[in-house]
């Protein structure tokens, strides 16, 4: 293409007069599809939080009634006390859940599809029906994974990591249909994130503002095109191995059967292979919205933008060839484990270069603890235990000792809840008045930050003692071991401390609903930001901008020298500011 | 170049430069990366299973059909021509030769899948199941007097079904969404030669259905 | 509170031994009779012992060290656990009656009691768990839906079957060594032979039948049995040693 | 409860602990190092109506400090590690006097096969399918033969510090030398099915007289 002569800019913002439906049920519209994905997956990540409760209750009080443990059938707690098949049920569905329905729609559905358009001064996504199917077919995934708790024989329960052959035989899983509509559920998700992708990956390329150009995008956007990037190419390796293993369930095929020639790890390999960019998919969004939230914060350029945009592709790249460390003892050739040690003692160079930065970043900053920074401060200081606590296990001969252990445990969880979650509290508090044209309660999200930090902490911390101490990951009784015994108090300290981290979150579940009605009205920029998205009115009105925004510098041109304010948008004309080049051709 | 055309393949507001390819051809290559993806994780399992292999692997065309399967390829071949056809015909502007092009392209496309399907019955009927080979069958007679090496059979089904299956999935997308190109665009005179997008991402996809079935052939039927 | 427990588990499973000496279907009063023994000629085999080290509960209640029961040879020369029943020959028309009550699967010492056993078609099958330590129940069945669940502590677990099948294995996996064999019947006559090797099915309509007695180890013998009238015919079968 | 690793039983605890330690420390500096400046940035540059922040992009000399030193430092780990990764599991290690245990993992049980007096495996006068019980004399380098019936497990002995799994399909050895004799706990650490917790075994570390000895009577078929 070489000119877009002719091609005058589309406005949307007359009235809307869409009927409901397609307003806000079946909507195109990635505002609208963002926060359909927020709602979803905020009760998905309820659910899975659920389900980690009565994972805590029986570490902690082993063959004791549950409370509210009878409202359960007998298959899953007869009077009240959770059976091992069950136990193993929720370690399972636990991990899909988060994983897959919370954490990464959270990340990437929302914000996405939220912010790409918006950061990036397009109308819409590049292909707005092709994005709605894709919420569509997550929604459908979700809702399968969570009727997979209630057929008979109960859900899937081979882990979230599905090793074969026990995923593969109902007779030795002792479930059939469960471990079906979990993969079932998994293609599902596929596809959805498949088209997702597609659609980010166009949009960030085809469709930036005039001037935004690829060293002008937020942080935030580079991680989200990175990420779509890697799930673009991983998810179908996941839904591949996914087709396998439902074959292997239902049509008899043998990929994962070794009494027929086929093989165990091949299963490993291909999950981890997508696993390891997931693991990614799962943190880079996050760094990236903390990236701006911190600049924001400290009302100060990002310390080193290029090589955070550099650190981002450095470790999706590296993400492709660490996959063989989640396999140290599986039986793994020991020379390829020499490799992946390598590539994953590298990869943790680039998170070293984002952490210094962000502290780079807040030196001699003027900081501002709004919700949002705080949390993203939050963020920088747990991502590190988990950053650091990753080396141990890339260690070799040390994870011979902690694989599998609740170390392992404590490190996922360092790096999902303390890394990505704080991350989306953060995000989700900064882009509310986007979203909704209220802001949620400052005083009881600062409330919900010092609280969650502190049970989060004596919950997690913990697990690394006991993941010393050699205590394994899913066992549902750990009473049993000598070894162990010693340590159930800590268990028990553990279970009450994640009873009142659940707890806690009802802080912000309520702060959440309640603003929607009642919280104050925001000001079109309340966090005086530089992006895109801060100069539309809230909220963001069908097709965002009338007239399509002209970009004149980067998005952290905070406390610049030559303004009054401490802050300058990327829209805003300086006197000397060249009109950018797309947009003269655009013949206005 | 009017408007309306520059919509279709253009992006319709001002923007910064990005690659030279409109939205719908740049999302189909970026679809196909993730296609291509796919596939690999299913060849990359075939090879790990083969060479993995318990016992030897069943000789080309001691279970398989070769030649009936090499005519499909080359029906396939023949569409990816008057794929190339179509699109080079409405690129001159010529609406007749675009519908007949593209026609054919279909009726290749259709062939294949029936040509696929017609060969599945046959494999299944000698015995040739996803599981392996079916107790009592011709094949299962072949594996007793020791003319076909038993032992690797189960993952050469299990491979053979899932590769040539997920292939035969996507021709029959391929000509589903053709057909609809067809009717609704096509045969209405829809296409110019200033707006033929659609004919172009259908052919990219068509081309990547192609390519893989190439390789598909080569690994699984001849070596 | 604990070893009034234990001992409660005791006496219910040594309750359940004594049911399982002589137990066959309940069939309608009056009909004809089948009845029987299961001889066994040749050498008795040895049954390897059971190492219950692992497992203190289920040690503590053996005296001696328990056994595999593979084979059971009674002291007149019988064969134990046999299961008899009759395979066909029982007019289209029949109807059966309504199972009385459940059957009992005990799992105490770390063995079922008893070791074979059967059940009607919709009878309940209460697996109970009497020892208080993990056990899994694994029913590999062909023509009934397979199940494996498991009982952490003290617990019975209700299971009903739809199909007939001769016969479903029953394993634990926790205890390598606990198996059990399950008959499924659709009319009540089959009965698994005890202490002194005898069975018997009763209540049997006129006809001809065929009736199998199926063992484990040494496989199935099929006898045809032709009852008038409510009388008594005698079917004896012999297994040799392998 | 003891907040720190299991008391060691065998060789491999030297370097692993050790390694472990080094770890620590290197990421215990690190963890001071950047909290410590996230908590001094909090309070000294904590905002001030009217004022601005420093405006500065970066800076390349800084960047590359800390690019360089965890590099080097992941480098070196990565070196020290592969040394013992190859001391421990590389293909080559196990002793060729080791002597042979086979494991199999079946759910939910670990049965161990020894080597009769010939002290090989696979011939007569193997001791078979003993019964969650692993027995292994002080001292002498012993390697597990692991393979696995149904699903994955895996052999998990914490004082040892040994972990490896036991796939179907594979036949995978893994050694050790234990040193400290008593009791200890073998521990599956693989979710192998809804028994998975219970799936464990004793490991008896003793003299190699009292192991001959228990070894006779086992053969006996008296394995208590």
């Amino acid at each position: 293409m070489t000119t877009v002569a002719g091609t005058p800019g589309v406005g949307h913002t007359h009235h809307d007069d869409r009927p409901f439906i397609r307003k806000y049920i079946f909507s195109t519209d990635h505002k609208i599809i963002g926060i359909q994905f927020l709602f979803v997956s905020l009760f998905f990540l309820l659910v899975g939080g659920l389900l980690a409760m009565q994972i805590r209750w029986q570490l902690g009080f082993p063959n004791q009634p549950m409370p509210g443990g009878k409202l359960l059938p007998e298959t899953m707690a007869p009077d009240g006390v959770i059976l091992p098949e069950y136990y193993i049920q929720l370690v399972t569905m636990h991990g899909t859940f988060m994983v897959f329905f919370a954490i990464m729609p959270l990340l990437v559905g929302v914000y996405a599809n939220f912010l790409i358009p918006l950061k990036l001064g397009a109308h819409d996504m590049a292909f707005p029906r092709i994005n709605m199917a894709s919420f569509w077919a997550a929604l459908l995934a979700g809702l399968v994974m969570l009727s997979s708790l209630f057929v008979p024989e109960g859900a899937a329960r081979a882990g979230w990591t599905m090793y074969a052959p026990l995923s593969a035989r109902p007779d030795l899983s002792g479930a059939g249909l469960g471990q079906q509509l979990w993969c079932v559920a998994i293609i599902l998700l596929g596809l959805s994130s498949i088209l997702g992708s597609l659609n980010y990956i166009t949009t960030v390329i085809n469709m930036r503002a005039p001037g935004m150009t690829w060293f002008r995008m937020p942080l935030s956007i580079w991680a989200l095109f990175i990420t779509a990037i890697l799930g673009l190419l991983a998810l179908p390796v996941l839904s591949g191995a996914a087709i396998m293993l439902l074959f292997d369930q239902t049509i008899g095929t043998h990929f994962f059967d070794p009494a027929a020639g086929g093989q165990a790890l091949l299963w490993q390999h291909l999950f981890w292979f997508f696993g390891h960019p997931e693991v990614y998919i799962l943190i880079l969004p996050a760094m990236g919205m903390v990236s701006d939230m911190i600049a924001n914060g400290s009302r100060k350029p990002i310390f080193g933008y290029h090589s955070m945009v550099f650190a981002i592709i450095g470790i999706a790249f590296l993400g492709w060839i660490v996959w063989g460390h989640h396999m140290f003892v599986s039986g793994m050739n020991p020379t390829l484990g020499s490799t992946f040690m390598v590539t994953t003692m590298i990869i943790a160079v680039p998170s070293a270069i984002k952490t210094f930065n962000w502290l780079g970043t807040m030196w001699r900053g003027n900081l501002r603890f709004h919700v949002p920074m705080m949390h993203a401060v939050g963020f920088v200081a747990m991502f590190v235990i988990g950053g650091l606590s990753g080396i141990f296990m890339a260690a070799t001969p040390v994870d011979m000792h902690i694989h599998d252990t609740y170390f392992i445990v404590a490190h996922i969880h360092y790096v999902l809840f303390g890394g990505s979650l704080f991350a989306l509290f953060g995000a989700i508090t900064f882009w509310y008045p986007k979203m909704f044209g209220r802001l949620m309660h400052e005083g009881w999200g600062k409330v919900h930050f010092w609280l969650t930090m502190l049970f989060y902490n004596l919950t997690f911390f913990p697990m690394h003692i006991l993941g010393m101490a050699g205590h394994m990951r899913r066992i549902y009784d750990p009473t049993m071991y000598d070894f162990l015994k010693p340590y159930q108090p800590l268990n028990h300290f553990i279970s009450i401390s994640a009873f009142l981290l659940f707890a806690v979150q009802a802080i912000f579940a309520l702060n959440f609903i309640i603003s929607l009605f009642r919280g104050a009205k925001a000001s079109m920029n309340p966090w005086q930001d530089n992006g895109l998205e801060w100069t539309l009115p809230n909220p963001a009105p069908h097709g965002n901008w009338a007239e399509v925004p002209r970009v004149y510098r980067g998005p952290y041109e905070y406390s610049h020298p030559d303004t009054t304010e401490d802050f300058l948008p990327q829209s805003q004309k300086l006197p000397g500011d060249p009109e950018p080049a797309a947009a003269s051709a655009a013949g206005h | 170049m009017t408007t309306a055309d520059a919509r279709a393949m253009q992006p319709p507001f001002p923007a910064e430069r990005g690659v030279d390819a409109y939205n719908t051809k740049l999302g189909m290559w970026v679809f196909l990366a993730s296609e291509v993806m796919f596939f690999t994780a299913l060849i990359g399992a075939y090879i790990i299973l083969r060479f993995g292999a318990p016992g030897e692997w069943a000789r080309p065309g001691t279970v398989l059909n070769v030649p009936v399967t090499a005519f499909n390829t080359f029906l396939l071949i023949c569409s990816s021509v008057s794929m190339v056809k179509a699109y080079a015909s409405i690129a001159d502007g010529n609406q007749k030769l675009l519908k007949f092009w593209f026609l054919v392209t279909i009726i290749c496309g259709a062939s294949f899948v029936g040509v696929q399907a017609y060969e599945y019955l046959h494999l299944i009927h000698r015995g040739f199941v996803p599981s392996g080979v079916r107790d009592g069958s011709e094949l299962a007679e072949l594996v007793a007097n020791g003319t076909l090496p038993g032992a690797s059979l189960g993952l050469y089904g299990s491979t053979f079904y899932t590769m040539t299956g997920f292939h035969g999935f996507h021709v029959t997308c391929g000509v589903i969404s053709m057909i609809y190109l067809y009717l609704t665009k096509v045969l209405p005179g829809k296409y110019t030669q200033q707006n033929y997008g659609g004919v172009e991402v259908i052919g990219l996809y068509w081309h990547f259905v192609d390519l893989v079935w190439i390789i598909l052939f080569t690994i699984v039927y001849l070596i | 509170m604990r070893t009034l427990g234990m001992a409660m588990a005791v006496i219910a499973g040594l309750a359940a031994l004594g049911a399982a000496g002589h137990w066959s279907g309940d069939a309608a009063p009056g009909g004809g009779v089948i009845t029987g023994k299961v001889k066994f000629t040749g050498a008795k085999p040895v049954m390897a012992k059971i190492d219950m080290t692992d497992e203190a509960t289920c040690k503590a209640k053996y005296t001696t060290p328990p056994t595999q029961e593979t084979v059971i040879v009674n002291a007149n020369g019988t064969l134990a656990n046999v299961f008899v029943y009759v395979k066909s020959g029982l007019p289209a028309s029949y109807q059966a009656p309504a199972p009385s009550g459940p059957v009992v699967l005990d799992q105490n010492g770390c063995r079922y009691h008893p070791h074979v056993l059967g059940v009607m078609v919709g009878q309940t099958l209460e697996i109970k768990n009497s020892d208080g330590i993990l056990h899994n129940i694994k029913a590999m069945g062909k023509k009934n839906r397979p199940f494996n669940v498991s009982q952490p502590n003290v617990t019975t677990t209700p299971r009903t079957f739809t199909a007939p099948e001769v016969m479903i294995p029953l394993e634990c996996n926790v205890h390598g060594w606990m198996n059990a064999y399950l008959g499924v019947l659709p009319y009540p006559f089959f009965s698994v032979t005890g202490t002194d090797g005898s069975f018997k099915i009763a209540g049997l309509p006129p006809g001809t039948y065929t009736i199998e007695a199926w063992h484990e180890k040494y496989g199935v013998q099929e006898a045809t049995v032709t009852v008038t009238g409510s009388e008594t015919k005698t079917s004896d079968f012999t297994f040799a040693a392998k | 409860m003891k907040w720190w690793l299991p008391a060691p039983a065998s060789t491999f605890a030297g370097p692993i602990d050790g390694m472990f330690t080094a770890i620590l420390i290197i990421t215990g500096l690190a963890f001071v190092l950047v909290e410590s400046g996230l908590i001094w940035f909090v309070f000294k540059y904590r905002g001030r109506p009217g004022q601005k922040g420093y405006y500065t992009h970066g800076n390349t000399r800084a960047e590359y400090i800390w690019t360089a030193v965890p590099a080097v430092v992941c480098v070196g780990l990565a070196i020290v590690s592969n040394h013992y990764w190859k001391q421990i599991k590389g293909r080559d290690s196990v002793p060729p006097d080791a002597y042979p245990i086979k494991v199999h993992a079946k759910q939910f049980e670990w049965l161990f096969t020894y080597p009769g007096p010939d002290g090989k495996l696979g011939t007569a006068d193997d001791i078979v399918d003993v019964r969650n019980k692993l027995h292994v004399p002080v001292g002498r380098p012993v390697v597990l033969q692991e393979e696995a019936e149904d699903v994955i497990h895996s052999v998990f002995i914490p004082v040892f510090r040994l972990r490896q799994d036991a796939v179907p399909g594979m036949n995978i050895r893994s050694w050790f030398i234990a040193t400290v004799p008593g009791e200890y706990d073998l521990a599956c650490s693989q979710l192998c099915g809804m028994g998975h917790y219970k799936m464990h075994a004793k490991v008896t570390v003793q003299s190699q007289a009292d192991f001959d000895a228990w070894l006779a009577k086992a053969a006996q078929g008296d394995i208590e």
